[in-house]
């Protein structure tokens, strides 16, 4: 039963990934003042690319045809370590968040490889800049859950998450400083604005796009709904350590149902907020970017601090 | 006791016969079959000994105990494989024309010379004796060391003959205020044998005797090559032949050492404190450093070397002041590994210079490719003179750091700098001759390689396990000098 | 039974290098012997090795050499067996490759000879210090492998390069052998004796032992390369021939971490914390400055020497935690730290070796071992570059490969820093920890450059484009071998991780924590409630999900991939000096932490027809130095230098200032003794 | 002490040992060659009368033969070899130049005293004979070395080193009335042979570097120059 309810709650995920990307998108014409696409756009655009004959440069190997599918995999296995409507789910004891970092940076490593394999200067730019500023966003996200699992003295993301539920209503210093470093790696690790921009092409500023630049057909579907995918993870933790309040404890109907609306309810908040940012922020220069992770990671390093200096138990 | 006799008479004969024969085609496996001689009566003296203990011949003119004996073997051992050595090299020598028949004669009959004033020195009882057969030793070499006639070679020469005679005058008037002190306790008949002093050692004026050990220090110091004395040192073993130097560090500098150690133990006996140890450690540890400083700067080869052996007697000489049991024995550990490993050193060195015809380190490249055997008998014996395991160098030196912990902790760190010092300073010149690629027109000689290969092998055997009946030799040696047991 | 198993390890590496000699001198040796007894000895090793770990109990005993009142005392405990296997697993797989990887030096037999010989001895000398139990023996062990890799550093000492780096690699080696002596001194000032019994026995006061664990640091570290004295290794590790270099990089250091463990947990009477932070820092900072000049480098081997110092330091770290919580007593919590240690130590010996094997095999195959001249391997040498992956893919701890659980296991570790009182820890650990994160992050970029350049995208060089793949099956085994373990111990991490327990209980007395768990799937460490990890679940998952959406995407037919040449924007002719090379892809990061290197960047630009406009050439050199070579060994040799100078002085060459001399001296000393 | 309360001998010895202190500083201070080989004939000739004396006095028969030797060795045989060189390389008639006489002089002078400083220690061992005849040869001794230090002519410098040799023979004799005999006739010997070297050496020495200046000598140093 458990087992049933964690493959239905990771396949959700998936589903819902595309969704969430969309509504993004639509927050952020209305706020620009375009018309928006419908809210199912991104599944259109998946579901073409599937159908499209996948085109592959001759000096590929059999390394880029495999990375799509490792990519997807990855960020499928870390979907079932995030607790979306229910804690406690056998799968997510399976992987502690060290381990989630660990499936962000297994994609990491083949997309950029990826990029490198078909040997053109744009794969090569792209993931020599994804390496950094991942590397520099790596620390800066550990430091902002360590606040937290120490807080909770767990690792297990489930365990953590019910801590915070079962102790009610604490304002923790730590916990604010958390937030804000965790949303700031957030937006540098899915490519959004300031650090990176989706919609671009331009080669100047391209970081994820550049990557995979080579891609088509049904890889490239892969690797656009894994980013998606990880995209969601982040809102979800995001929504779900912090404010965990309406997560389902118990495996009952309703607890689910209800868990699932407040989900729903919390990320359109967040992408809301991310639309905003999005609009009022302009993109930085690459070399800005080591100054942002690096406020990020001192967040972290505050809300540690704070943690143990401010509420240490003794 | 007649294996004494035997002993020195055979080299005064060797002396004069080869003084008339010295030139002949074979003469050179002849010296090698006296020597081998020697060498196996002087095997034949250690058993005797080993079996019946401390031997004191008739009139006391001759002590052979367990801190001397050891040592008699070591010098006709290093004679004979140097002689080993010897023969192909001066017929190399006498080919490429650098010697007439003439410096052959003085060459062989003073090889002997310096033989019997080695083992004078080392089986007389009498201090006086032992004063003249060292400056005996000083007139044999210092003709070989002009051997090749060369304006630098007579300077070298010059210098070794000054200096170290004045030095060795220093030492006689030590020795005779040592005499003056003994003959105040009456019996001045045979008031210089080192027994009857060592009896009545406590009886000694002590003031006297200070005096008299700074003579001595001072006189056969010069001769041990301890700075600020040394300079003689490696003027006399770069210029002279080869084989010369091979026994001139291994063998003249170790008895020189030997007489000092002998005179400190009536010393100790007499004034009770630890003065002259201090002075040794002084000296000693001040060699040490300098000549490890001094590694750095040689151009030639065998000087090179020879500040070697500067710092290392300078390491043994602090050993033996600092006395106590243990750093006792690892000196007398010192001594022979040392004199083994060193002489075998020359060995080789002697062939490399044949080989590219030159002293010079920087003209001297790519041995290991020119002729496997020098090469890698150069590169393994500085390894082991380095003081790496498991050649016995590393043992004592072992040994010598722990006593200088236990005893004075705060010298250590300057012990260890100057083993650092000294092997950066061999490594950096010794690696750039051996590897790398063979010259033009370099070409292997012919070669006797075979001492090298006994001495290392020996140093190995030292370093890896020391054989009982040396080892009880020594036991009884440091008992006998520290007046403490292990 | 165990040791006798111990001693034919040894005596066989022994035999090895004998079996060359004899070759030298009668040809009709027949050679191959060499590896066989290589092999048999790496063999014996891992069964000993397991042999004890299985049924840990110290075994004792006494050979007749060394001093008379000295004999050699052997002591084989868990912890020395486990260092054992390590040897024994590298040099089983190193006996496979080198037969072929040789066969240019083997005809040369007296090359073969050296190579051999030293090989024997040097892994014989890494053996005996694991059997070790006195001072002495610890020590003529210890040297012996240290010369015996001069000697193989220094086996192709044609050109210069080498000679250099094999004198400063023996430097360094002495100067720490005679740290490690002081150390032992001072220990041994204060016992009877120099056996490790004794020296246990010993009264120290703190003082003296914080010195001596300084010296002991700083003695080992010399060896295992912690920053900032290990600028020896990426001269050394380079050169010397590849299977050499795996041994050295993966197994010589790990030798040395057996020496700080030995002598800090085990010799020394108690632990402090301070030593414990002085390890954290010293580790974190060797961690970051070791991956950061490994981004930097061009040369292969060179990239992975200086890999060596940051897994090195990431060991040096969590072996520092581990002595906080035991100077606290936290023993569970220690014995967790020494497992993250251990098996860190362990797991990079696997995939170190792996890929110094793989960098051979490169070496081998294209005579080029400068990343910016590869490309394009996978194509040519399909199954290196599968293996060489898994290498890479475990060195940058990615999960389901060992060294991410070990990686794991270290952060858990820092992650109970909650239970100590002291407030500096409980601050200092966590930002340590991030530090980790960091390297790691830095590890997997590195990484992904040195497959990226190597095996990915278009040759750079004709020697890669007629690059083939090895033919000869040992030396594709060795590494299968290895790459192999690395993947099974990714899955199945509890497998080592109980023995290594073992070694916990004997050298601190106390195993993890009991409601850990260690069994079958799950690996708890301290308890189900606080962490876990299912690497065989994962697998699992991650083989459904990709099999699902294979499965779905592949129905449609009409979606066969049709094979085009690479867009190149509409300009054409994309050529491969177009792509990203090394000094470029690193480019952000060197921005980033330049002050951390020596840049010395130069871009000249010739001018056609004297004008500024038109550029006809832009030559670009880039030179990289690390600040330890310039701040602390130059000063070094320069001092020496100049004191040996002012020395010299006092040798005038002039008898009568000689004379003068003698005269001082006798003034002086009459004057001192009356 | 007062001289008049010693018997004849002790007189006598006394005033010897002034001599031969005298004849030191004689030879310290001398530039000419010829009579510096003149004056260490000279102290050869007084320690052959102590020898004597002593050997009369003490009726001690086997310092006849050490007085024979000295007298043969050191005021007949090495004299006549060295004045038999200065000639041969005709250096009979240029003075040596030595630079700051008196200086070297005063050091002398005061080696004698720190000499005397030194031996103080020994005054209660024995009578103050003793004290003042090994004060006198221990100066003789430094007084030689300054003398080595202070000339440039490889002559001066054996004469220096023989004159040293004299010290030591004076010691041996007044001090301790002679050594055992076989260690004279060893001293002796060594001191013949070392004299035959000497002029070996001059002959090379000569040919390599046509001169005699020691501080000619000078190829082997460690200075860069």
């Amino acid at each position: 039963m458990n087992w049933l309810i964690a493959i239905l709650q990771t396949v959700l995920f998936v589903a819902l990934a595309p969704l969430l990307a969309g509504f993004l998108k639509f927050c952020k014409c209305r706020l620009q003042n375009r018309k928006a696409p419908s809210l199912l756009q991104p599944y259109r655009d998946l579901l073409k690319l599937t159908r499209k004959q996948p085109v592959i440069s001759e000096d590929a190997s059999w390394l880029f045809c495999l990375a799509p599918y490792i990519i997807f995999s990855s960020m499928v296995l870390a979907a079932t370590v995030v607790p979306l409507i229910a804690v406690d789910l056998p799968t997510s004891a399976s992987a502690d968040v060290i381990v989630l970092v660990g499936f962000f940076a297994f994609a990491r490593f083949f997309i950029a490889l990826a990029g490198l394999d078909i040997g053109t200067a744009f794969g090569g730019m792209g993931s020599s800049r994804e390496m950094t500023i991942s590397s520099l966003a790596e620390p800066a996200m550990l430091m902002a859950v360590f606040t937290l699992t120490m807080t909770a003295s767990t690792t297990n993301l489930s365990g953590a998450i019910g801590h915070v539920l079962n102790e009610g209503l604490i304002l923790r210093p730590s916990f604010v400083f958390a937030l804000f470093a965790l949303i700031l790696v957030a937006i540098a690790e899915t490519g959004r604005i300031p650090v990176d921009n989706p919609t671009t092409h331009l080669e100047l500023t391209m970081i994820h796009e550049a990557m995979i630049l080579e891609y088509s057909g049904r890889h490239l579907a892969l690797i656009e709904w894994a980013s998606q995918l990880k995209f969601m993870l982040y809102g979800v933790l995001i929504a779900n350590i912090f404010f965990p309040w309406g997560i389902a404890e118990s495996f009952g109907l309703s607890a689910l149902g209800y868990g699932l609306l407040v989900i729903v309810g919390k990320l359109i908040f967040l992408c809301i907020f991310l639309a905003f940012a999005e609009t009022a922020v302009a993109k930085m220069r690459l070399f800005r970017v080591q100054e942002y992770l690096g406020f990020a990671y001192l967040l972290g390093l505050l809300g540690m601090l704070s943690h143990i200096i401010l509420e240490s138990t003794r | 006791m007649i294996a004494v006799y035997l002993l020195l008479l055979l080299s005064a004969a060797g002396i004069i016969f080869f003084a008339l024969t010295g030139h002949k085609d074979d003469i050179g496996t002849l010296n090698t079959r006296i020597n081998g001689v020697s060498l196996l009566i002087t095997i034949w003296l250690a058993i005797t000994v080993f079996n019946q203990g401390t031997i004191l011949s008739g009139g006391k003119a001759f002590l052979i105990d367990s801190f001397n004996v050891y040592l008699i073997v070591l010098t006709a051992f290093v004679g004979f494989t140097t002689s080993l050595f010897s023969a192909p090299y001066m017929a190399h020598e006498k080919e490429i024309g650098k010697l007439t028949d003439k410096r052959l004669k003085l060459y062989y009959s003073m090889y002997q010379g310096f033989m019997l004033a080695m083992y004078l020195v080392l089986t007389t009882n009498n201090m006086g004796i032992m004063w003249v057969s060292m400056e005996g030793a000083t007139l044999a070499t210092v003709l070989l060391v002009s051997l090749y006639r060369t304006p630098e070679s007579i300077e070298a020469a010059w210098k070794y003959f000054i200096l170290c005679g004045v030095g060795i005058a220093q030492a006689l008037f030590g020795t005779i205020l040592l005499y003056y002190a003994a003959s105040q306790i009456g019996d001045s008949g045979n008031a210089l044998l080192w027994s009857v002093l060592h009896e009545h050692a406590t009886q000694l004026n002590p003031d006297i005797l200070e005096i008299a050990f700074v003579f001595l220090l001072i006189g056969y110091g010069t001769k041990i090559g301890l700075v600020p004395l040394h300079n003689w040192l490696p003027d006399a073993h770069s210029e002279g032949p080869t084989p010369m130097s091979a026994v001139l560090s291994g063998l003249l500098l170790n008895d020189a050492l030997y007489a000092v150690v002998r005179n400190k133990m009536l010393v100790d006996g007499a004034t009770q404190t630890h003065i002259a140890g201090y002075l040794m450690m002084g000296f000693g540890l001040v060699s040490f450093l300098v000549a490890a400083l001094f590694l750095h700067r040689q151009k030639d080869i065998k000087r090179l070397f020879s500040y070697s052996s500067i710092e290392h007697m300078g390491l043994m000489t602090f050993a033996f002041g600092m006395g106590g049991a243990l750093a006792t024995f690892a000196a007398l550990l010192h001594m022979t590994v040392h004199s083994l490993v060193k002489s075998a050193i020359f060995v080789t060195v002697g062939h490399a210079a044949q080989i590219t015809g030159t002293q010079k380190m920087s003209q001297i490249r790519g041995l290991i490719k020119t002729q496997p055997k020098v090469g890698w008998g150069l590169l393994i014996g500085t390894v082991a003179i380095a003081g790496f395991p498991p050649f016995g160098v590393f043992t004592s030196e072992f040994l010598v750091l722990l006593a200088t912990m236990h005893s004075y902790p705060w010298l250590t760190p300057l012990l260890l700098l100057g083993i650092g010092i000294a092997f950066a300073g061999l490594f950096r010149h010794i690696q750039p001759m051996v590897f790398g690629e063979k010259p033009e027109g370099q070409n292997a000689i012919k070669a006797n390689l075979i001492p090298v290969m006994v001495h290392l092998g020996f140093a190995l055997w030292l370093g890896l396990a020391i054989p009982s009946f040396l080892s009880d030799w020594f036991s009884q040696a440091t008992q006998l000098i520290s007046g403490s047991a292990l | 039974m165990i040791l006798f198993l111990a001693y034919s390890a040894v005596l066989l590496s022994f035999a090895s290098g004998g079996i060359a000699l004899a070759h030298l001198y009668k040809s009709d040796v027949n050679k191959q012997w060499v590896f066989w007894s290589l092999g048999a000895s790496g063999a014996m090793a891992i069964f000993a090795g397991l042999g004890e770990l299985v049924n840990p109990e110290i075994r004792l005993d006494t050979l007749n050499l060394g001093l008379p009142w000295l004999p050699w005392h052997v002591h084989f405990d868990s912890l020395s067996a486990f260092f054992y296997l390590v040897i024994g697993i590298a040099v089983f797989a190193v006996s496979f490759y080198a037969p072929h990887y040789t066969h240019h030096e083997q005809k040369n037999a007296q090359n073969f000879a050296v190579l051999s010989l030293f090989t024997g001895l040097f892994i014989a000398g890494m053996l005996l210090v694991l059997l070790a139990d006195d001072a002495f023996m610890f020590m003529i062990a210890w040297e012996l492998m240290s010369v015996a890799s001069y000697f193989l550093v220094a086996f192709q000492h044609e050109n210069a390069a080498n000679r250099r780096a094999a004198f400063l690699y023996l430097l360094m080696a002495e100067v720490g052998a005679l740290f490690i002596i002081l150390a032992f001194g001072v220990v041994a000032s204060f016992a009877d004796g120099f056996t490790f019994d004794a020296l246990r026995a010993s009264t120290l006061s703190t003082t003296w032992m914080s010195i001596a664990f300084v010296l002991a640091l700083l003695g080992f570290g010399m060896k295992a390369g912690l920053v900032p004295i290990h600028v020896w290794l990426p001269e050394a590790h380079p050169v010397a021939p590849s299977h050499i270099s795996a041994l050295m990089s993966g197994v010589m250091l790990k030798v040395a971490l057996y020496g700080l463990i030995r002598f800090c947990f085990d010799l020394l009477p108690e632990v402090h914390w301070e030593w414990g932070v002085v390890l954290l820092v010293v580790g974190t900072v060797s961690a970051l400055g070791g991956i950061l000049y490994a981004m930097m480098q061009q040369n292969l081997k060179r990239l992975l020497a200086y890999s060596s110092v940051e897994n090195i330091g990431v060991i040096v770290m969590v072996l520092g935690l581990s002595m906080i919580f035991l100077a606290n007593d936290h023993q569970e919590l220690a014995a967790l730290g020494l497992l993250a240690a251990l098996f860190h130590a362990f797991n990079h010996a696997l995939f170190k070796n792996l890929l110094f094997l793989g960098a051979g095999m490169i070496h081998h195959q294209t005579h080029e071992l400068n990343i910016d001249m590869l490309g394009g391997l996978i194509k040519r040498m399909p199954k290196t570059s599968v293996l060489f992956l898994i290498g890479c893919m475990s060195i940058s701890s990615l999960p389901l490969f060992n060294g991410f659980v070990s990686e794991w296991l270290a952060f858990q570790t820092a992650l109970q820093v909650d239970v100590l009182d002291n407030g500096v820890l409980r601050s200092l650990i966590p930002v340590s920890a991030a530090a980790l994160a960091l390297t790691a992050a830095l590890a997997a970029a590195c990484f992904v450059k040195v497959f990226g350049l190597i095996f990915l995208g278009v040759p750079r060089s004709r020697h890669a484009e007629k690059a083939k793949e090895i033919e000869d099956k040992g030396m594709l085994a060795a590494p299968a071998l290895l790459a192999g373990l690395c993947f099974f111990f990714g899955i199945f991490p509890n497998v080592m991780l109980n023995l290594i327990n073992n070694v916990a209980q004997q050298l601190l007395g106390s195993t993890l924590p009991p409601q850990g768990e260690l069994s079958g799937l799950w690996l708890a460490p301290v308890s189900a409630q606080q962490a876990s990890y299912s690497a065989p679940l994962v697998l699992i998952g991650a083989l459904i999900a990709a099999g699902v959406c294979f499965w779905v995407l592949r129905r449609n037919p009409s979606t066969v991939t049709r094979i085009a040449p690479t867009w190149d924007c509409g300009f054409g002719g994309l050529t491969p000096r177009m792509q990203y090379t090394s000094s470029a892809f690193t480019m952000p990061l060197r921005r980033i932490f330049s002050p951390v290197f020596l840049i010395d960047e130069k871009i000249e630009k010739t001018m056609r027809e004297h004008t500024t406009m038109n550029v006809a050439e832009v030559r670009y050199t880039l030179h990289i130095q690390d600040h330890s070579w310039v701040r602390l060994y130059q000063p070094v040799e320069r001092g020496v230098n100049r004191v040996a100078k002012q020395v010299g002085r006092i040798q005038t060459g002039n008898i009568r200032t000689y004379l003068g001399y003698s005269l001082a001296t006798l003034i002086l000393l009459l004057w001192v003794v009356s | 002490m007062n001289i008049e309360s010693q018997d004849f001998y002790t007189q006598a010895i006394l005033s010897m040992s002034a001599l031969v202190g005298l004849t030191s500083f004689l030879m310290l201070g001398q530039g000419r060659l010829l009579r510096l080989i003149f004056v260490f004939a000279v102290q050869g000739l007084l320690l052959t009368l102590t020898t004597s004396l002593a050997a009369y006095s003490l009726d001690n028969p086997h310092l006849y033969i050490s007085a024979v030797l000295t007298f043969a060795l050191k005021v007949v045989f090495i004299p006549w070899m060295l004045h038999k060189q200065v000639l041969a390389m005709n250096m009979h008639r240029d003075v040596e130049a030595l630079k700051n006489n008196t200086a070297v002089m005063l050091s002398g002078a005061s080696l004698m005293v720190f000499s005397y400083y030194v031996l103080q220690p020994i005054i209660h061992t024995s009578s103050m004979i003793m004290l003042n005849a090994l004060a006198v040869s221990l100066s003789v001794v430094l007084l030689g070395l300054m003398l080595m230090i202070s000339h440039r002519q490889a002559v001066a410098h054996v004469v220096g080193f023989m004159s040293i040799e004299n010290g030591l023979f004076f010691a041996a004799i007044v001090a301790t009335n002679g050594m055992p005999m076989v260690v004279e006739l060893g001293v002796a010997f060594d001191v013949l042979v070392a004299a035959i070297l000497f002029g070996i050496f001059f002959l090379h020495i000569r040919t390599s570097i046509d001169s005699l200046d020691v501080d000619l000598m000078n190829k082997l140093h460690e200075v860069d120059k």
